[in-house]
Protein backbone atom coordinates (compact mmCIF):
# COMPACT_ATOMS: atom_id res chain seq x y z
CA UNK A 1 0.00 0.00 0.00
CA UNK A 2 1.01 3.46 -0.33
CA UNK A 3 1.42 6.25 2.75
CA UNK A 4 2.77 9.62 3.56
CA UNK A 5 5.48 9.87 5.67
CA UNK A 6 6.01 13.10 7.26
CA UNK A 7 9.48 14.26 9.03
CA UNK A 8 10.15 17.01 11.30
CA UNK A 9 13.25 18.61 13.20
CA UNK A 10 16.43 16.04 13.07
CA UNK A 11 14.53 13.70 11.12
CA UNK A 12 14.23 15.37 8.61
CA UNK A 13 17.45 17.18 8.48
CA UNK A 14 18.95 13.32 8.44
CA UNK A 15 16.15 12.52 5.89
CA UNK A 16 17.33 15.37 3.92
CA UNK A 17 13.00 15.71 3.42
CA UNK A 18 10.27 16.57 4.82
CA UNK A 19 8.48 13.97 3.96
CA UNK A 20 7.69 10.81 0.95
CA UNK A 21 4.98 8.58 -0.59
CA UNK A 22 6.04 5.40 -0.64
CA UNK A 23 5.12 1.62 -0.64
CA UNK A 24 5.29 -0.56 2.58
CA UNK A 25 3.87 -4.08 3.63
CA UNK A 26 5.27 -3.29 7.08
CA UNK A 27 2.70 -4.95 9.16
CA UNK A 28 2.60 -2.49 11.91
CA UNK A 29 4.14 1.33 12.12
CA UNK A 30 6.94 0.27 14.39
CA UNK A 31 8.28 -1.57 11.79
CA UNK A 32 7.77 0.86 9.09
CA UNK A 33 9.78 2.99 11.33
CA UNK A 34 12.78 0.43 11.40
CA UNK A 35 12.56 0.19 8.01
CA UNK A 36 12.80 3.83 7.39
CA UNK A 37 15.07 4.19 9.87
CA UNK A 38 17.68 1.98 8.09
CA UNK A 39 17.07 3.72 4.81
CA UNK A 40 17.99 7.19 6.11
CA UNK A 41 20.53 6.60 9.04
CA UNK A 42 17.99 8.15 11.87
CA UNK A 43 19.78 8.00 15.03
CA UNK A 44 16.50 8.55 17.28
CA UNK A 45 15.48 5.05 18.06
CA UNK A 46 11.53 4.36 18.45
CA UNK A 47 11.87 4.43 22.04
CA UNK A 48 12.05 8.14 22.07
CA UNK A 49 9.33 8.76 19.46
CA UNK A 50 5.82 9.25 19.00
CA UNK A 51 3.65 8.67 15.73
CA UNK A 52 0.55 10.58 14.80
CA UNK A 53 -1.87 9.09 11.90
CA UNK A 54 -4.14 11.57 10.04
CA UNK A 55 -3.77 14.43 12.47
CA UNK A 56 -3.72 11.91 15.46
CA UNK A 57 -1.39 10.36 18.28
CA UNK A 58 -1.57 6.62 17.59
CA UNK A 59 -0.28 3.48 18.43
CA UNK A 60 2.94 2.02 17.10
CA UNK A 61 1.30 -1.45 16.79
CA UNK A 62 -1.25 0.02 14.62
CA UNK A 63 -1.14 -1.14 11.12
CA UNK A 64 0.06 1.36 8.11
CA UNK A 65 -3.67 2.52 6.40
CA UNK A 66 -3.54 2.93 2.80
CA UNK A 67 -3.12 6.71 1.32
CA UNK A 68 -2.53 8.15 5.57
CA UNK A 69 -0.64 10.58 6.44
CA UNK A 70 2.22 9.30 9.37
CA UNK A 71 4.33 11.58 11.14
CA UNK A 72 7.50 10.26 13.10
CA UNK A 73 7.40 12.82 16.25
CA UNK A 74 10.86 13.37 18.07
CA UNK A 75 10.89 14.30 21.50
CA UNK A 76 9.67 17.79 21.68
CA UNK A 77 11.29 21.00 22.68
CA UNK A 78 8.65 24.17 22.62
CA UNK A 79 8.30 26.58 25.48
CA UNK B 1 -11.97 31.10 19.06
CA UNK B 2 -9.07 29.07 18.92
CA UNK B 3 -7.47 28.87 22.84
CA UNK B 4 -4.19 28.24 21.55
CA UNK B 5 -2.43 29.33 18.44
CA UNK B 6 0.85 29.00 16.60
CA UNK B 7 2.37 32.41 15.49
CA UNK B 8 4.47 32.76 12.63
CA UNK B 9 4.80 36.64 13.53
CA UNK B 10 5.97 38.43 17.02
CA UNK B 11 2.84 38.93 19.00
CA UNK B 12 1.45 41.61 21.37
CA UNK B 13 0.88 40.16 24.92
CA UNK B 14 -1.11 42.88 25.95
CA UNK B 15 -3.72 42.47 23.71
CA UNK B 16 -3.81 38.82 24.10
CA UNK B 17 -4.03 39.84 27.97
CA UNK B 18 -7.07 41.93 27.38
CA UNK B 19 -8.90 39.44 25.54
CA UNK B 20 -8.93 37.36 28.79
CA UNK B 21 -10.35 40.12 30.97
CA UNK B 22 -14.03 40.46 32.62
CA UNK B 23 -15.56 41.44 35.05
CA UNK B 24 -15.58 38.03 37.39
CA UNK B 25 -11.50 38.15 36.81
CA UNK B 26 -10.14 38.17 40.25
CA UNK B 27 -6.88 36.75 39.18
CA UNK B 28 -4.61 37.08 36.08
CA UNK B 29 -1.70 34.27 35.74
CA UNK B 30 0.63 34.48 32.99
CA UNK B 31 4.15 32.59 32.09
CA UNK B 32 6.24 33.80 29.04
CA UNK B 33 8.97 31.98 27.80
CA UNK B 34 11.88 33.98 25.96
CA UNK B 35 15.16 33.52 23.82
CA UNK B 36 17.93 33.18 26.63
CA UNK B 37 21.58 34.55 25.00
CA UNK B 38 22.62 31.04 26.74
CA UNK B 39 21.72 27.62 26.71
CA UNK B 40 23.48 25.02 29.19
CA UNK B 41 26.43 27.30 28.62
CA UNK B 42 26.36 27.87 25.30
CA UNK B 43 25.91 31.42 23.59
CA UNK B 44 23.02 31.47 21.50
CA UNK B 45 22.47 33.43 18.53
CA UNK B 46 18.79 32.51 17.21
CA UNK B 47 16.52 29.91 17.13
CA UNK B 48 13.70 28.17 15.12
CA UNK B 49 10.51 26.69 15.97
CA UNK B 50 9.33 23.88 13.53
CA UNK B 51 5.57 22.73 14.66
CA UNK B 52 3.54 19.96 13.12
CA UNK B 53 1.13 22.47 12.96
CA UNK B 54 -2.56 20.45 12.83
CA UNK B 55 -1.21 17.94 15.34
CA UNK B 56 0.07 21.11 17.57
CA UNK B 57 -2.97 22.98 17.31
CA UNK B 58 -5.53 19.57 18.19
CA UNK B 59 -2.74 18.62 21.22
CA UNK B 60 -2.88 22.54 22.33
CA UNK B 61 -6.52 22.60 22.21
CA UNK B 62 -6.35 19.27 24.74
CA UNK B 63 -4.14 20.62 27.10
CA UNK B 64 -5.79 24.10 27.52
CA UNK B 65 -8.98 21.97 27.58
CA UNK B 66 -7.89 19.79 30.00
CA UNK B 67 -6.75 22.75 32.24
CA UNK B 68 -9.70 24.00 32.08
CA UNK B 69 -11.80 20.49 33.52
CA UNK B 70 -9.31 20.50 36.13
CA UNK B 71 -8.68 23.56 37.88
CA UNK B 72 -11.34 26.11 38.77
CA UNK B 73 -10.45 28.89 36.57
CA UNK B 74 -12.35 30.84 34.08
CA UNK B 75 -10.41 31.10 30.79
CA UNK B 76 -6.89 29.93 29.70
CA UNK B 77 -4.94 30.86 26.12
CA UNK B 78 -1.78 29.88 25.06
CA UNK B 79 0.24 31.14 21.80
CA UNK B 80 3.78 29.71 20.61
CA UNK B 81 6.03 31.66 17.93
CA UNK B 82 6.99 29.21 14.93
CA UNK B 83 9.91 30.43 12.78
CA UNK B 84 13.43 32.27 13.18
CA UNK B 85 13.67 33.96 16.25
CA UNK B 86 16.38 36.14 17.92
CA UNK B 87 17.80 36.68 21.06
CA UNK B 88 15.19 38.61 23.42
CA UNK B 89 12.50 37.18 21.13
CA UNK B 90 9.35 35.69 22.92
CA UNK B 91 8.80 32.25 22.09
CA UNK B 92 5.51 31.59 24.15
CA UNK B 93 2.61 32.94 26.23
CA UNK B 94 0.26 31.61 28.92
CA UNK B 95 -2.60 33.34 30.38
CA UNK B 96 -4.69 32.15 32.37
CA UNK B 97 -7.64 33.90 34.57
CA UNK B 98 -9.70 32.58 37.59
CA UNK B 99 -11.53 34.38 40.79
CA UNK B 100 -8.92 33.46 43.07
CA UNK B 101 -4.83 32.73 42.34
CA UNK B 102 -4.27 29.31 43.52
CA UNK B 103 -6.37 27.93 40.48
CA UNK B 104 -4.81 30.66 38.20
CA UNK B 105 -1.49 29.91 39.47
CA UNK B 106 -1.81 26.07 39.15
CA UNK B 107 -3.40 25.94 35.85
CA UNK B 108 -0.75 28.26 33.94
CA UNK B 109 2.13 26.02 35.53
CA UNK B 110 -0.11 22.92 33.99
CA UNK B 111 -0.52 24.40 30.53
CA UNK B 112 3.30 25.68 30.15
CA UNK B 113 4.42 22.20 31.72
CA UNK B 114 2.21 20.13 29.13
CA UNK B 115 2.59 22.26 26.14
CA UNK B 116 6.49 21.85 27.08
CA UNK B 117 6.08 18.04 26.99
CA UNK B 118 3.49 17.06 24.72
CA UNK B 119 2.81 19.69 22.00
CA UNK B 120 4.97 19.27 18.38
CA UNK B 121 7.10 22.02 18.20
CA UNK B 122 10.99 21.77 17.80
CA UNK B 123 13.61 24.09 18.46
CA UNK B 124 16.57 24.75 16.53
CA UNK B 125 19.63 26.64 18.19
CA UNK B 126 22.52 27.98 16.74
CA UNK B 127 25.55 28.74 18.68
CA UNK B 128 27.95 31.77 18.96
CA UNK B 129 31.10 28.79 17.72
CA UNK B 130 29.20 28.56 14.74
CA UNK B 131 27.53 25.02 15.50
CA UNK B 132 23.87 24.56 15.47
CA UNK B 133 21.17 21.82 16.59
CA UNK B 134 17.51 20.40 17.06
CA UNK B 135 16.89 19.94 20.65
CA UNK B 136 15.61 16.30 21.33
CA UNK B 137 15.63 16.35 24.89
CA UNK B 138 15.49 12.75 27.23
CA UNK B 139 11.99 12.72 28.47
CA UNK C 1 14.74 52.27 41.36
CA UNK C 2 12.11 50.74 43.77
CA UNK C 3 11.11 47.27 43.11
CA UNK C 4 7.86 48.19 45.07
CA UNK C 5 5.58 51.06 44.56
CA UNK C 6 2.43 52.05 45.16
CA UNK C 7 0.11 53.93 42.37
CA UNK C 8 -3.02 56.39 43.28
CA UNK C 9 -2.84 55.98 39.49
CA UNK C 10 -3.90 53.44 37.06
CA UNK C 11 -0.43 51.60 35.63
CA UNK C 12 0.14 50.17 32.71
CA UNK C 13 1.44 46.77 32.72
CA UNK C 14 3.35 46.21 29.03
CA UNK C 15 6.10 49.12 30.59
CA UNK C 16 5.95 47.50 33.92
CA UNK C 17 7.78 44.26 32.26
CA UNK C 18 9.36 45.84 29.41
CA UNK C 19 11.35 46.91 32.31
CA UNK C 20 12.04 43.51 33.33
CA UNK C 21 13.23 42.19 30.08
CA UNK C 22 16.58 41.65 28.95
CA UNK C 23 18.90 39.00 27.15
CA UNK C 24 19.42 36.86 29.98
CA UNK C 25 15.75 36.56 30.64
CA UNK C 26 14.28 33.02 29.77
CA UNK C 27 11.10 33.16 32.08
CA UNK C 28 8.39 35.66 32.79
CA UNK C 29 5.67 34.73 35.02
CA UNK C 30 3.42 37.53 36.35
CA UNK C 31 0.25 37.86 38.59
CA UNK C 32 -2.71 40.53 38.37
CA UNK C 33 -5.03 40.44 41.00
CA UNK C 34 -8.58 42.61 39.58
CA UNK C 35 -11.63 43.82 41.29
CA UNK C 36 -13.98 41.45 40.67
CA UNK C 37 -17.85 41.97 40.50
CA UNK C 38 -18.40 40.06 43.51
CA UNK C 39 -16.88 39.00 46.78
CA UNK C 40 -18.18 35.91 48.95
CA UNK C 41 -21.24 36.05 47.31
CA UNK C 42 -21.95 39.54 47.74
CA UNK C 43 -22.20 42.39 44.59
CA UNK C 44 -19.16 44.81 44.62
CA UNK C 45 -19.63 48.17 43.40
CA UNK C 46 -16.11 49.14 43.60
CA UNK C 47 -13.34 49.57 46.53
CA UNK C 48 -10.89 52.20 48.05
CA UNK C 49 -6.96 50.74 49.17
CA UNK C 50 -5.28 52.74 51.52
CA UNK C 51 -2.04 52.86 52.59
CA UNK C 52 0.22 53.48 55.56
CA UNK C 53 2.71 54.75 52.43
CA UNK C 54 6.12 54.65 54.52
CA UNK C 55 5.86 51.34 55.74
CA UNK C 56 4.20 49.97 52.41
CA UNK C 57 6.83 50.71 50.72
CA UNK C 58 9.63 49.82 53.38
CA UNK C 59 7.87 46.29 53.77
CA UNK C 60 7.05 46.01 50.30
CA UNK C 61 10.66 46.63 49.31
CA UNK C 62 11.73 43.63 52.26
CA UNK C 63 9.03 41.23 50.76
CA UNK C 64 10.98 41.06 46.71
CA UNK C 65 14.68 41.73 48.45
CA UNK C 66 13.57 38.18 50.27
CA UNK C 67 12.29 36.74 46.87
CA UNK C 68 15.57 37.74 45.44
CA UNK C 69 17.67 36.30 47.99
CA UNK C 70 15.45 32.70 48.35
CA UNK C 71 14.75 31.93 44.51
CA UNK C 72 17.22 31.91 41.80
CA UNK C 73 15.50 34.94 39.56
CA UNK C 74 16.69 37.69 37.69
CA UNK C 75 14.40 40.29 39.31
CA UNK C 76 11.29 40.90 40.50
CA UNK C 77 8.74 44.17 41.06
CA UNK C 78 5.80 44.89 42.37
CA UNK C 79 3.03 48.12 42.06
CA UNK C 80 0.01 47.91 43.78
CA UNK C 81 -2.72 50.60 43.58
CA UNK C 82 -4.04 52.93 46.09
CA UNK C 83 -7.33 54.79 45.91
CA UNK C 84 -10.60 54.49 44.31
CA UNK C 85 -10.92 51.17 41.83
CA UNK C 86 -13.74 50.58 39.69
CA UNK C 87 -14.99 46.98 38.99
CA UNK C 88 -12.23 45.75 36.55
CA UNK C 89 -9.31 47.92 37.30
CA UNK C 90 -6.25 46.46 38.31
CA UNK C 91 -5.45 46.37 41.98
CA UNK C 92 -2.28 44.44 42.09
CA UNK C 93 0.71 43.56 39.41
CA UNK C 94 3.98 41.30 40.11
CA UNK C 95 5.91 40.09 37.53
CA UNK C 96 9.56 38.27 37.65
CA UNK C 97 12.08 37.27 35.24
CA UNK C 98 14.24 34.38 35.78
CA UNK C 99 16.35 31.76 33.06
CA UNK C 100 14.15 29.56 34.47
CA UNK C 101 10.71 28.99 35.17
CA UNK C 102 10.37 26.57 38.09
CA UNK C 103 12.01 29.90 40.02
CA UNK C 104 10.31 32.54 38.30
CA UNK C 105 6.88 30.70 39.55
CA UNK C 106 7.96 30.03 42.84
CA UNK C 107 8.92 33.41 43.36
CA UNK C 108 6.05 35.21 42.07
CA UNK C 109 3.58 32.93 44.35
CA UNK C 110 6.22 33.82 47.10
CA UNK C 111 5.33 38.13 46.46
CA UNK C 112 1.76 38.25 46.51
CA UNK C 113 1.33 35.67 49.21
CA UNK C 114 3.82 37.88 51.16
CA UNK C 115 2.15 41.61 49.66
CA UNK C 116 -1.51 40.12 50.81
CA UNK C 117 -0.37 39.10 54.50
CA UNK C 118 1.73 41.52 55.35
CA UNK C 119 1.81 44.76 53.48
CA UNK C 120 0.22 47.62 55.23
CA UNK C 121 -2.59 47.94 52.76
CA UNK C 122 -6.44 47.96 53.40
CA UNK C 123 -9.30 46.97 51.05
CA UNK C 124 -12.90 49.36 51.73
CA UNK C 125 -15.24 47.41 49.65
CA UNK C 126 -18.93 49.14 48.88
CA UNK C 127 -21.69 46.80 47.76
CA UNK C 128 -24.85 46.73 45.82
CA UNK C 129 -27.01 46.84 48.57
CA UNK C 130 -25.51 50.56 49.71
CA UNK C 131 -23.42 48.19 52.84
CA UNK C 132 -19.77 48.90 52.80
CA UNK C 133 -16.58 48.60 55.02
CA UNK C 134 -13.01 47.37 55.68
CA UNK C 135 -11.59 44.24 55.06
CA UNK C 136 -9.77 42.72 58.11
CA UNK C 137 -9.23 39.36 57.59
CA UNK C 138 -8.58 36.68 60.16
CA UNK C 139 -5.22 35.79 59.80
CA UNK D 1 5.29 62.15 77.31
CA UNK D 2 3.68 63.65 73.95
CA UNK D 3 3.74 60.64 70.88
CA UNK D 4 1.79 61.12 67.77
CA UNK D 5 -0.77 58.26 66.87
CA UNK D 6 -1.90 57.37 63.53
CA UNK D 7 -5.25 55.08 62.56
CA UNK D 8 -5.92 53.15 59.53
CA UNK D 9 -9.02 52.01 58.10
CA UNK D 10 -11.18 50.44 60.22
CA UNK D 11 -9.48 52.23 63.38
CA UNK D 12 -9.39 55.81 61.51
CA UNK D 13 -13.24 55.01 61.00
CA UNK D 14 -13.72 54.40 64.59
CA UNK D 15 -11.84 57.31 66.09
CA UNK D 16 -13.24 59.96 63.47
CA UNK D 17 -9.43 60.77 62.84
CA UNK D 18 -6.86 60.29 61.19
CA UNK D 19 -4.49 60.37 63.70
CA UNK D 20 -4.04 62.63 66.87
CA UNK D 21 -1.03 63.88 69.52
CA UNK D 22 -1.61 62.85 72.98
CA UNK D 23 0.10 63.06 76.29
CA UNK D 24 0.78 59.65 77.21
CA UNK D 25 2.34 57.75 80.58
CA UNK D 26 1.39 54.15 79.33
CA UNK D 27 4.33 51.87 80.07
CA UNK D 28 4.47 49.91 77.19
CA UNK D 29 2.51 50.15 73.33
CA UNK D 30 0.08 47.63 74.60
CA UNK D 31 -0.81 49.62 77.09
CA UNK D 32 -1.18 52.64 75.10
CA UNK D 33 -3.54 51.03 72.34
CA UNK D 34 -5.68 49.46 75.24
CA UNK D 35 -6.26 53.41 76.59
CA UNK D 36 -7.19 54.39 72.94
CA UNK D 37 -9.34 51.54 72.49
CA UNK D 38 -11.68 52.35 75.43
CA UNK D 39 -11.61 56.15 74.60
CA UNK D 40 -12.70 55.44 71.20
CA UNK D 41 -14.46 51.98 71.07
CA UNK D 42 -12.55 50.61 68.72
CA UNK D 43 -13.60 46.61 68.00
CA UNK D 44 -10.21 45.25 67.28
CA UNK D 45 -8.83 43.12 70.05
CA UNK D 46 -5.04 43.83 70.10
CA UNK D 47 -4.10 40.56 69.67
CA UNK D 48 -5.44 41.07 66.52
CA UNK D 49 -2.88 44.34 65.14
CA UNK D 50 0.67 45.01 64.88
CA UNK D 51 2.46 48.54 66.11
CA UNK D 52 4.70 50.63 64.07
CA UNK D 53 7.04 53.13 65.54
CA UNK D 54 8.65 55.61 63.08
CA UNK D 55 7.75 53.74 60.02
CA UNK D 56 9.07 50.61 61.56
CA UNK D 57 7.68 47.32 63.00
CA UNK D 58 7.86 47.36 66.55
CA UNK D 59 6.84 45.14 69.98
CA UNK D 60 4.28 45.52 71.69
CA UNK D 61 6.29 45.34 75.31
CA UNK D 62 8.29 48.33 73.81
CA UNK D 63 7.76 51.61 75.64
CA UNK D 64 6.78 55.11 74.30
CA UNK D 65 9.12 57.33 72.89
CA UNK D 66 8.68 61.05 73.52
CA UNK D 67 7.97 62.35 69.61
CA UNK D 68 7.83 58.87 68.10
CA UNK D 69 4.99 58.41 65.57
CA UNK D 70 3.30 55.12 66.45
CA UNK D 71 0.76 53.19 64.10
CA UNK D 72 -1.41 50.65 64.51
CA UNK D 73 -2.34 48.52 61.93
CA UNK D 74 -5.14 46.71 61.40
CA UNK D 75 -4.95 43.10 59.65
CA UNK D 76 -4.18 44.24 55.55
CA UNK D 77 -6.29 43.18 52.83
CA UNK D 78 -4.51 44.52 50.10
CA UNK D 79 -3.80 41.99 46.38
Amino acid sequence: MLVNVLYFASLRDAAGISGETLETQAPDLRALYAQLQARHGFALPVQRLRVAVDGAFADWGAPPVHGSEIAFIPPVSGG
Amino acid sequence: MARFRLSETPFDTATLRAQLLDARVGAYASFEGWVRDHNDDRNVHGLRYEAYATLAQSEGEAVLAEALATFDILDAHCVHRTGELAVGELAVWVGVTAAHRDAAFAACRYVIDEVKSRVPIWKHERYADGDAGWLHPQS
